[in-house]
């Protein structure tokens, strides 16, 4: 049982992480943005069979905090993708 | 020597020896100050690294790892992490009042260097 | 099966590095880093440490990807792109780099066997503090002279990005948006922190006894109160308010504080009290917590950008 | 499994509380002054100083008084699991010359801020008050920690408290200084951060009296230590990794030069010297020691004529402080141990301590008179200053005075150290270190004289200050200067002193 | 009973993982940036969503159950307000003249 749950968390991480690579070559920032979206939940699904596999339960706390600052991370990433497009006109930085 | 006798500590311990070099890499010829910060993090994390491979070959006690590394590395991470955050707030203040975000620009070094 | 699990990490971790070395542009690398910090994470969990795990998912990847992101976002409106170093600096530079990798190969690899450990020590040592987990015994008992130092380096970071403000801010608010949030944003800003509060608490708890502690917990909160911001459900406090200077030395001044205690009531500085140990440990934690709160998100807001109020 | 080291290497002295003291004090004030009212902040510092200063000379004293080396166990967890302080002869002399460094600083930055009324508890005087404690705190933990990895911790607080320091007066040109520093700073704490988990992955200690135990060198020791020092020469500026130093010093307000200068570099360079003397196994030393010296003799050159030809006042100040410091490194090969003699017993190991001690108290002096000079004129291009010694004698005066140390020309702490150096070199057959000693005390006659040339010239148009300087401020200078030079007058006392808590250098040498 | 929770992880991480595999190719392959998005949250959900499931039964207690079930609650809220947010910035982007 062990070596499934690694066996499949190997596998989940592969796909997202090759799809990674793919994406992080392309020119559109989103989509980058996107794959390591996948990452993030790729990773807390692997973390969470890594878990299951060595019956550590303190693994799924680490599951949790990858979901958390994933979605605060991509937030940051759309809020300053935003802030560019609208804030084009305007730029000027407020000088000392 | 096949890589499947070396251990998950002395893997992870060569791939801390190997990140600390590309992040001294991007540290030493990029130019851009961003990327450079960004190395200094690859760079941490790969020291961070070698300090988990000692810290899982100390396995022991009942332990699976030794406690005290492990500590070590929680507290480089936080340093590392002020030390990211003062060096993006000076790089921003860097660039808003020059407007580049390199040190080695046409100099404003000889051109009026004011008195304090 | 666990091997090629980790040769597979270890392989990802490098071509991130490499692609953070090569990318272009910095906000590729930018991004790059962030899934590093992700494979990081996991990288730990391999390693058996679940708190720096749990540190690395946290900060690693979470709140300096954050930082970096504001940093290239702000910077993108750059005039131009710094000149690329010349190829014989870029040669030597890779040279060099791989000489200090061979020689740390070389020294990880002449690690002795059986290798050193402190881990006896550590459990020998743990009944006297009554707590669980060896990894906040060690943050907060054996080393918290360390601990203690690198709260007054979070501090002093602060103090740092705040003397960067002009003149005339001084004592101002950071700003994290200028433009209206659109409305997911604002939806988000309000039904993740709950859960990151509720996760927060539930870390420093357990902290003591299993992997979790204040570190991760700060993290988080931090996370959390820089999503309202970013949300502007609530706009950054004035840098020179009393309340949020008091919040941000209160765990560091109630470490101290217990601290000299030790001389009166203990074996001296940072000694605690025979069997009263792990409740003064979690009392520390917990001011800790939300001083490392404030401490990490004002870092990442950065210098106050609007002038005070008068 | 390596043994450890037996269980009670460290045996807490009773003034041990001390160190404890000297290490938090500071950190305290910083404290309270992020929670008091801006206008406070002053005050407060002032309130520490005092105590900080109080709590040094108690140092002093009891090491005096005992005779051995201070010891503290924090928190009664013994090394390699907890964490030691030790303050050995060397250590407390550091932490008496930063309390007095940083007090006169101290006392002149409320003179100079002073001056300015309506920014009193604005931006950067609150922050430097800070700062300067930090520092201080900082510097303290630096000579007296035992462990490295609280080491570590120690240089990145100096570096926090230090870079902000550089672009106090938010100008673009300090800003890019400071954050070239912390580029280097930080490269330098990571290679050194690097050097302490290998050290940790190979005997599983951290802790400096442990380590020198076992002295079985290995690969791994070796590049520890080379990743190390390598790291700790870029925070302390050595030729070639010396770039960032100039502009950072020279940009910093003059107050701050004076703390960076004299003794924020000072704690590297003192890593350096313990990781050599006490871990590097002895074969490794010597060739250390070698590499070091020959990079030293190189900064006191290249950096001294670099020193000639600046054309403001401060850089050509900074730029000596790299040459200074290079005088430091060529103790190595002079201290070299033999069978009969360790190195702390040797007569230039006297000579590079009374080197940093009377090089602090001369560099401060000379920050402190530039900055009198720039604040008075509102520049400070040495061309443009002639005759300003007519307008500001005290400063000019304490300007020369530091110069005599930095030249060494008795009567002055800086000649006996030069001599003591010189004197090694010749005794040792390293004649080329003995040339270089000459080479760079002439050279830096060139660059005092330069000045104080200037200073007692007589320009067709008489130079006006452009606002009164209170005399207060310039006596701070001089006493610093004078300082420097009294460390002539005690030439014999420190032998004794600097040995005190080194191994087997007790007996009989107390005075 | 024990044959027949396995069998179910089993099954429900074997779908999960293929899944993710699915999100990931159609990550790579979907013709435009907004339907890309939309494979990559349908493997979020349900991918997360199956794994979770499966695991389920194999939690040793109460509250790790809780905690499974919480991960995959935080990765709805997130993929959901993600994509949502993603596609606000491609709409402003295509709306910019």
């Amino acid at each position: 049982m062990a070596d499934l749950f690694t066996g499949a968390a190997l596998f989940i991480l592969t796909v997202t992480a090759l799809g990674l690579f793919k994406v992080l070559r392309s020119e559109i920032a989103v989509e980058r943005m996107m794959a390591v979206q996948l990452l993030g939940t790729g990773g807390a699904a692997a973390v969470l069979l890594l878990g299951a596999a060595t019956s550590s339960p303190a693994m799924t706390d680490v599951a949790l905090l990858l979901m958390l600052l994933a979605a605060v991370s991509c937030a940051a990433f759309t809020s300053g993708q935003s802030s560019h497009t609208a804030d084009a006109s305007e730029q000027a930085e407020d000088e000392a | 020597m096949s890589l499947a006798s070396l251990g998950t500590a002395t893997l992870f311990g060569l791939c801390g020896a190997a990140l600390a070099g590309i992040g001294l890499f991007i540290v030493i010829a990029h130019a851009g100050l961003l990327r450079r910060i960004v190395g200094f993090n690859i760079l941490g994390a790969g020291i961070f690294l070698v300090f988990g491979a000692a810290a899982r070959r100390g396995a022991a006690a009942g332990f699976s790892g030794d406690p005290v590394p492990q500590a070590m590395v929680i507290t480089g991470i936080v340093v590392a992490f002020s030390a990211t955050a003062l060096a993006v707030a000076l790089l921003q203040r860097l660039f808003d009042l020059t407007g580049r975000e390199s040190l080695d620009a046409p100099a404003a070094s000889d051109k009026q260097q004011a008195e304090p | 099966m666990t091997m090629l699990l980790d040769l597979a990490l270890v392989a990802w971790l490098l071509a991130l590095a490499i692609h953070v070395a090569r990318a272009r542009d910095d906000q590729g690398a930018i991004i790059a880093f962030i899934a590093f910090g992700l494979l990081l994470g996991l990288g730990w969990t391999r390693l058996s440490a679940i708190d720096v795990a749990m540190t690395e998912a946290a900060i690693g990847g979470g709140v300096t990807g954050m930082l970096l992101l504001r940093a290239e976002a702000r910077l993108r409106q750059r005039s131009s792109q710094p000149q690329t170093p010349k190829r014989t600096t870029k040669a030597a530079a890779a040279i060099a780099c791989t000489v200090v990798a061979a020689g740390l190969a070389l020294a990880v690899l002449s690690f002795p066997s059986p290798a050193p450990t402190l881990a006896p020590a550590a459990a020998a040592a743990l009944d006297s503090t009554g707590l669980g987990n060896p990894v906040t015994a060690v943050l907060l008992a054996y080393r918290a002279l360390d601990t203690l130092l690198e709260k007054v380096v979070l501090l002093l970071a602060l103090l740092g990005v705040w003397s960067l403000a002009p003149d005339q801010l001084w004592g101002g608010a950071p700003e994290l948006r200028q433009t209206v949030a659109p409305p997911p944003f604002v939806y988000l800003g309000r039904i993740l922190p709950p859960f990151g509060v509720l996760i927060a608490v539930y870390m420093c708890w357990v902290g003591a006894d299993a992997p979790g502690g204040t570190f991760q917990a700060g993290t988080v909160l931090a996370a959390m109160w820089l999503l309202i911001m970013l949300a502007s459900l609530r706009p950054a406090p004035e840098t020179r308010r009393t309340t949020l200077r008091l919040l941000l030395v209160g765990g560091p001044v109630l470490f101290f504080a217990v601290g000299f205690l030790g001389f009166a009531v203990a074996d001296g500085f940072l000694s605690y009290p025979e069997g009263a140990a792990k409740p003064i440990i979690v009392g520390i934690e917990a001011a800790l917590t939300v001083s490392i709160a404030l401490t990490l998100g004002l870092l990442v807001a950065g210098p106050s950008s609007r002038a005070p109020a008068p | 499994m390596t043994p450890l080291a037996p269980a009670s290497v460290h045996l807490a002295t009773p003034g041990g509380y001390l160190l404890v003291l000297a290490v938090t004090l500071p950190v305290l004030g910083v404290l309270a002054m992020l929670v008091v009212a801006p206008r406070h902040a002053r005050q407060v510092a002032l309130v520490t100083m005092a105590a900080g200063l109080v709590t040094a000379i108690a140092i002093v004293a009891e090491l005096i008084r005992t005779g051995t080396a201070l010891t503290y166990v924090v928190g009664g967890w013994q090394p390699p699991l907890g964490i030691a302080l030790r303050a050995d002869g060397l250590s407390a002399t550091m932490i008496a010359m930063t309390a007095m460094v940083i007090t006169a600083t101290g006392l002149f930055a409320r003179g100079l801020y002073a001056l300015g009324p309506k920014a009193q508890d604005g931006r950067a005087p609150t922050t430097f008050w800070g700062l300067l404690l930090a520092t201080w705190s900082a510097l303290n933990a630096v000579f007296v920690g035992e462990d490295l990895f609280n080491l570590y911790v120690a240089l990145e607080l100096l570096t926090f408290a230090a870079v902000p320091l550089v672009c106090l007066d938010g100008r673009a040109e300090t800003v890019a200084a400071a954050l070239r520093y912390l580029m280097f700073a930080l490269l330098g704490s990571l290679l050194y951060l690097l050097g302490t988990g290998l050290l940790y992955g190979s005997y599983g200690t951290l802790d400096i009296q442990m380590l020198s135990r076992l002295s079985e060198g290995g690969p791994a020791l070796s590049v520890a230590l080379a990743l190390m020092i390598v790291g700790l020469l870029a925070k302390a500026a050595l030729f070639p990794l010396h770039l960032w130093l100039p502009p950072a010093h020279a940009g910093a307000p003059a107050a701050a030069s004076a703390v960076l200068s004299a003794l924020v570099i000072k704690a590297p360079v003192f890593l350096i010297l313990r990781l050599v003397l006490d871990i590097a196994p002895p074969h490794a030393a010597i060739l250390a020691g070698q590499i070091l010296a020959v990079l030293g003799a190189s900064s006191i050159l290249f950096c001294s004529v670099m020193a000639l030809r600046q054309a403001r006042l401060k850089l050509m100040i900074a730029y000596s402080t790299v040459a200074q410091i290079g005088y430091l490194f060529i103790v190595f090969p002079l201290a070299a141990g033999n069978e009969a003699q360790a190195p702390w017993e040797t007569i230039a190991w006297t000579g590079g301590a009374l080197q940093l001690v009377s090089h602090a108290f001369a560099k401060a002096a000379m920050f402190l008179a530039a900055g009198v000079i720039a604040e008075a004129f509102g520049h400070d291009r040495i061309a443009d200053l002639g005759g300003f010694g007519r307008v500001l004698p005290i400063s000019a005066a304490a300007f020369g005075l530091a110069g005599l140390s930095l030249m060494g020309i008795p009567p002055s702490g800086g000649f006996i150290a030069k001599c003591l150096l010189l004197t090694a070199a010749v005794l040792n057959g390293h004649p080329w270190l003995a040339a270089t000693i000459l080479a760079g005390g002439l050279l830096a006659a060139g660059y005092v004289f330069r000045v104080v040339d200037r200073a007692l010239a007589t320009p067709a148009i008489a130079l006006v200050a452009q606002k009164p300087i209170p005399r207060r401020l310039e006596l701070v200078a001089l006493a610093l200067a004078l300082a420097a030079m009294l460390l002539g007058f005690v030439p014999l006392e420190p032998f004794g002193f600097l040995q005190l808590g080194r191994s087997g250098a007790m007996a009989g040498v107390a005075p | 009973m024990t044959s027949l929770a396995n069998a179910f992880t089993l099954v429900a991480v074997g779908c999960g993982a293929l899944l993710f595999l699915a999100g990931t190719l159609g990550l790579l392959r979907f013709p435009d940036t907004l339907s890309r998005l939309h494979a990559l949250s349908k493997a979020d959900n349900l991918g997360l969503g199956l794994i979770v499931l499966g695991l389920l039964p194999q939690a040793e207690s109460f509250a790790g159950g809780l905690k499974l079930v919480c991960v995959w609650l935080l990765a709805q809220i997130s993929a959901a307000t993600a994509s949502q947010l993603i596609a606000g910035v491609l709409y402003r982007r295509k709306s910019r003249p």
